[in-house]
């Protein structure tokens, strides 16, 4: 942004960054938390992520299968998997 | 109906949106909702509701039975001033407790304390839920309760006229009243038998000195207990009969009990109290009052 | 004109206005900061920019939009509510409009209210959860058109985006996820169960949900919803499809949790559901949330079976498609309080049983009508 | 996992606790717990006197609170050897009748309330409130009466009394049909409650359970013919029962109580005496034991009165139906599934004022 030179802020280059910033955060988060339910929040964090990062693709129909499949079912499954495993393996696991 | 017949389990699913929708229908369009718009429309109370207590100062003898049959200790006596009246004890009623059951109207002899429509009481401060008597206060109350005791007319006996001359025992014609023996006064006192008394006036104008006079009396469900006096006790203190809220004590001289005085001469003579049964409201003042454990009240535990 | 031309009018005009006012501030104050205005407010008067901005302001209309619809929708609910109880409802709140203010009333009433967190609640899941319902719930609403002019899924040159109908389904099926979580991080057994339940429903019922919607989709032809409200000019899908339009409102009180279906907050059994633990705004927002799911179910049914904004042209296509939405609305609700609700064993074999096998054969009419080229 | 319904819950009409073992959503164990409303009823009676005792045993149960104290008049009156007139055991019996017709449509408001149907909620509570003015205009109050008494009742009926009681079955009736409708009638309210909560014949004698739910399980027994008091002998009517065991046959019972309730008020006014409604009732009772047993909306009521001479009684036991009852709530909940609870305990007509006295 030096002075004299034209300036023109890339609206979709910001918009990338932040979103691959989220996506990848998001992923390390999914490995770091400690509870594991949380790791599911950072999964589909991810998802969503992933999701708009089609849509910056313009790719929509596929960013809305992602949304519908992913978030909506996948990480909803992995949720009930871990609500319907007994707590004390939970809690062995977190020790 | 008799025996409903029991339907299959394969009603309609929708089968009662048929009957939700009648009354939406008719609570949208054709009439209107069955509630009432609550503190700008009120509901007409029926006549006998028990709601707010009012007393009317007139009628009230302060016997205090309202507040011995209250079974929550809601109501209390208040010593007033009053410029007509005097002093008077009247009931107030605390409406943090009370519980509205009505036994304080249903007892009360001269049925001066009635439940009227009113019943909003509440209150932010608890302390001004009491309602004392002057809040109570409502002399003329025809019209706003009901009043449904009914009346008897029966002959009430002035003791302090009564010279025991037997003539309305004899003029009776049900036999109702017979004279009955005062303990240690040597006189005979009219007892009346409110079972046989018919109410025909007979006594009332045989009377020489009108002591028996026909009065209108409410009609008490409640057993009237019946206080004895115990003569060794009493000292004639006459505390009894000023506390007698229903005029029913009376003293009276024994003769043979004078002491001698020093100077020979014979002092006053000791005095007992009776009990006119018939004006007893069974308030137990009388037995309260005494210091001397002279009058016996049946049935109370000690 | 549409809602994008007009917002992107009024935000042009806007930025010409600061413009004028910011190169005169360049001219006048020294040369080398002149050149910093100068290329901020190029930045402000580039497409990029604008297009963004326009986007903001029409999100910023239909949520104003939406909010004052949920408001009516909650007035309705209580109102319709109070006439079939055979009481008034609200009455007074509100001048002239029998109690139309009392949400707002008692809007006020949860805001005041204090915030808790429960001691032992997992804070981060229990402070997600409302975030990503309400969100996920105002996305809905993002794709929903209420005329051909009049919504927000526009791109630069007006054209509506290709998959709106699917996007809003997508939303929709969100929610599960952070019922779930709420129900697992209040750290409370009632609100685990409502949790569990209200997954397990959700998901059953996404599918012949979706079914359906992929019968619509087909005679349509399309994944928009304009091209699909467009296919409806003739006759509504309601009356062709219409086991599938049955199967539809069904699976729409699953999902909106209404009370045939509303074992997630069943009050007898699990006091609030999966909303036990939320006080103050928080609930307040919950509520308002299930309204606006509502109230996005309407306007699905709508656009999906009841012609949309197609009408008589006495009244504007706007006003008809909210006329649509309401009455779909108004309906769930006597269905609501008429029924009792049911067990959690018996609507999983609703929805497995009878609702897919139903949806299947709706999909095979919608096939045949396709191919005998009536569609 | 426990889960603990109540004390604080919707299911819990009242203020007790039923904990429940479930395995996923099927109930594997449960545990009432009683005893949070203990107001030691029992124990305040030996301190007050006979006819302040009334309204205590009015706030028994708010439900049925006329039930309560005409049973424990009839006590009384047993330990005092009195004689009622023949108009106040008329008046009684209406109202009584009329007290279970409330009764029963509290409970099914309740039941309605817990299966989710929100109109059948307000819909039966409007209808009783038709009775509740009735209640109101003979008694003065809409829930606790306070209306019998030692030797009689309070108050002869109002003018116009008969009349409006008329006009108030001659509605009730056909309301009842229409609750049919409304309930039976949606299928949602069938699959709910039929093969749910079944409660055998030999469990619920064994149990003690007593009242329409023990005639829900085909027992033929209401004290109301087996041991007629008042002047039930002279009324004629039929003892609703049904063989099915389940929470609809409890439901069934109590809606054929309710049009018989109306046939047998029907009577009472038909055959009601002129004469006086209350006489002179002692202040004191003699030495000696008082027992009284009714048929109440709930089940068997029965109070126990010893006298000991004064004008206080010297020990008072209330057996109470729904404590007994709620003991066979493990036999009637195994099995079945969480959202049943609210159908099976909501079934009993749960009144906890009784229970825990």
């Amino acid at each position: 942004m030096a002075g004299g030179e034209e300036v023109t802020l890339d609206w979709e280059m910001f918009v990338f960054l932040f979103l691959s910033a989220a996506t990848l955060l998001s992923a390390i988060y999914v490995i770091r938390a400690r509870e594991i339910v949380h790791s599911v929040v950072g999964l589909a964090t991810c998802f969503i992520a992933i999701a708009a990062l089609y849509i910056m693709l313009s790719a929509e129909f596929v960013a809305i299968v992602q949304i519908l499949v992913y978030v909506g079912a996948v990480v909803v499954v992995i949720l009930f998997g871990i609500m319907l495993t007994r707590r004390e393996i939970m809690e062995s696991e977190k020790r | 109906m008799a025996q409903a017949k029991k339907k299959s389990s394969l009603g309609f699913v929708l089968q009662p949106m048929k009957r939700t929708g009648k009354t939406l229908a008719n609570s949208l369009f054709l009439g209107k909702p069955n509630t009432v718009l609550y503190p700008y429309q009120k509901l007409d109370l029926p006549i006998g509701y028990r709601g707010k207590h009012i007393v009317d100062f007139k009628r009230c003898i302060g016997c205090s039975n309202c507040v011995q049959i209250c079974p929550n200790d809601c109501m209390w006596m208040e010593k007033l001033e009053d410029p007509e009246l005097g002093k008077i004890e009247r009931p107030g009623v605390d409406y943090g407790r009370c519980l509205f059951c009505g036994f304080c109207v249903e007892i009360c002899p001269t049925v001066a304390i009635h439940e009227s429509v009113e019943f909003e009481l509440a209150h932010r401060e608890r302390s001004r839920l009491k309602y004392g008597p002057k809040e109570l206060r409502d002399d003329s109350f025809a019209g706003k309760v009901k009043e449904e005791r009914q009346k008897r007319l029966l002959p009430i006996l002035d003791m302090s006229k009564c010279t025991s001359c037997e003539k309305c025992a004899g003029e009776c014609p049900e036999m109702a009243i017979a004279m009955m023996p005062i303990e240690n006064v040597g006189r005979k006192k009219p007892e009346i038998n409110l079972n046989k008394c018919t109410s025909c006036k007979k006594c009332e104008a045989v009377c020489p000195e009108s002591a028996l006079k026909l009065e209108e009396v409410y009609e008490s469900y409640f057993e009237m207990p019946e206080p004895k006096l115990l003569i060794k006790s009493c000292t004639g203190c006459s505390a009894c009969s000023k506390a007698c809220p229903a005029d029913a004590i009376y003293m009276m001289e024994m003769p043979g009990t004078e002491k001698v005085l020093k100077d020979g001469k014979k002092g006053k003579p000791k005095k007992r109290a009776v009990f006119v049964l018939e004006k007893c409201v069974g308030c137990g003042k009388c037995f309260r009052t005494c210091k001397f454990e002279a009058i016996e009240w049946p049935g109370v535990r000690k | 004109m549409n809602l994008f031309e007009f917002c992107y009018g009024i935000i042009h005009w806007l930025v010409d206005l600061v413009n004028h006012l910011w190169y005169w501030l360049g001219d006048v104050l020294p040369w080398w900061f002149g050149d910093f205005f100068d290329a901020v407010g190029d930045f402000a008067a580039s497409q990029g920019h604008l297009s963004v901005m326009t986007i903001f302001l029409e999100v910023v209309i239909v949520v104003i939009i939406a909010l004052i619809n949920v408001l009516n929708f909650i007035w309705i609910f209580r109102k319709f509510m109070g006439r079939m109880f055979d009481f008034y409802g609200p009455y007074y709140v509100g001048y002239g409009i029998g109690g139309w203010l009392q949400n707002l009333a008692d809007g006020i009433k949860l805001f005041v209210k204090e915030i808790i967190v429960p001691a032992k609640a997992d804070k981060m899941g229990y402070l997600l959860a409302p975030i990503i319902y309400i969100g996920s719930s105002i996305l809905i609403l993002a794709t929903i058109p209420f005329s051909e002019n009049f919504g927000v899924s526009t791109n630069e040159s007006g054209t509506y985006v290709p998959a709106g109908a699917l996007f809003a389904l997508a939303a929709f099926a969100i929610a599960p996820f952070s019922i779930l979580l709420a129900g697992w991080a209040s750290n409370n057994k009632y609100t685990l169960i409502g949790g569990m339940r209200s997954a397990a429903q959700m998901m059953s019922y996404e599918i012949p949900l979706l079914m359906t919607v992929a019968s619509v989709f087909l005679l349509a032809g399309s994944f928009g919803f304009v091209d699909i409200v467009d296919a409806q000019h003739d006759i509504w899908f309601a009356i062709p499809l219409f086991i599938g339009f049955l199967i539809f409102l069904v699976c729409l009180a699953a999902e909106v949790e209404i009370i045939p279906f509303d074992l997630p907050e069943a009050e007898a059994e699990l006091v609030e559901g999966w909303t036990t633990e939320y006080g103050g705004m928080r609930f307040g927002l919950f509520y308002f949330t299930t309204t606006i799911r509502s109230y996005a179910g309407g306007a699905l049914a709508t656009a999906l079976f009841l012609g949309g904004w197609h009408g008589p042209a006495l009244i504007p296509d706007e006003i008809w498609f909210l006329i649509k939405a309401y009455i779909v609305y108004t309906v769930f609700q006597w269905m609501t309080w008429s029924l009792p609700r049911v067990r959690v064993d018996q609507m999983l074999g609703i929805g497995w049983k009878r609702l897919l096998p139903l949806a299947v054969i709706n999909l095979m009419i919608a096939v045949a009508l396709k191919s005998m080229g009536w569609f | 996992m426990w889960i603990n319904m109540g004390p604080q819950h919707p299911m819990t009409h009242g203020l007790w606790n039923l904990r429940v073992k479930v395995d996923g959503e099927t109930i594997v164990d449960a545990q009432p717990e009683v005893g949070y409303l203990h107001r030691g009823i029992e124990k305040l009676c030996e301190g007050k006197t006979y006819p302040q005792i009334i309204p205590l045993a009015d706030r028994l149960c708010y439900g049925s609170s006329l039930t309560w104290s005409h049973l424990y008049c009839m006590a009384v009156e047993d330990l005092m050897k009195v004689e009622v007139p023949e108009r106040a055991e008329y008046i009684r019996v209406l109202t009584i009748e009329m007290q279970r017709i409330v009764s029963h449509l509290m409970w099914l408001a309740a039941y309605a309330g817990d299966l989710g149907l929100g109109v059948g909620f307000v819909y039966t509570m409007r209808e009783r409130e038709v009775f509740l003015d009735l209640f109101q205009s003979l008694t003065g109050a809409r829930i606790t009466y306070n209306f019998p008494r030692i030797g009689g009742v309070a108050h002869d009926l109002p003018q116009n009394f008969e009349r409006d009681t008329l006009r108030a079955i001659t509605f009730f009736e056909g309301r009842l049909k229409e609750y049919e409708d409304l309930f039976e009638g949606s299928k949602i309210f069938m699959m709910r409650n039929v093969g749910v909560g079944i409660l055998k014949k030999e469990d619920a004698i064994n149990l003690g359970v007593t009242g329409p739910s023990l005639r829900a399980s085909g027992v033929t027994y209401d004290l109301r013919k087996d041991l007629p008091y008042s002047v039930y002998e002279e009324m004629d009517f039929r003892v609703a029962t049904h063989k099915d065991c389940d929470c609809y046959a409890r439901y069934r019972v109590r809606m054929d109580e309710m049009w018989e309730s109306c046939q047998i008020m029907k009577q009472a006014l038909k055959k009601m005496p002129e004469g006086k409604w209350r006489i002179v009732a002692p202040r004191n009772a003699p030495v000696g034991t008082g027992l009284a047993r009714v048929e109440d909306p709930r089940g068997e009521g029965m109070i126990y009165i010893v006298g000991d001479g004064s004008d206080k009684p010297y020990r008072v036991k209330i057996r109470s139906p729904i404590f007994v009852t709620v003991s066979a709530a493990p036999k009637m909940l195994i099995g079945y599934k969480l959202a049943d609870v609210v159908a099976i305990m909501g079934g009993l007509d749960m009144c906890i004022g009784e229970t825990d006295r």
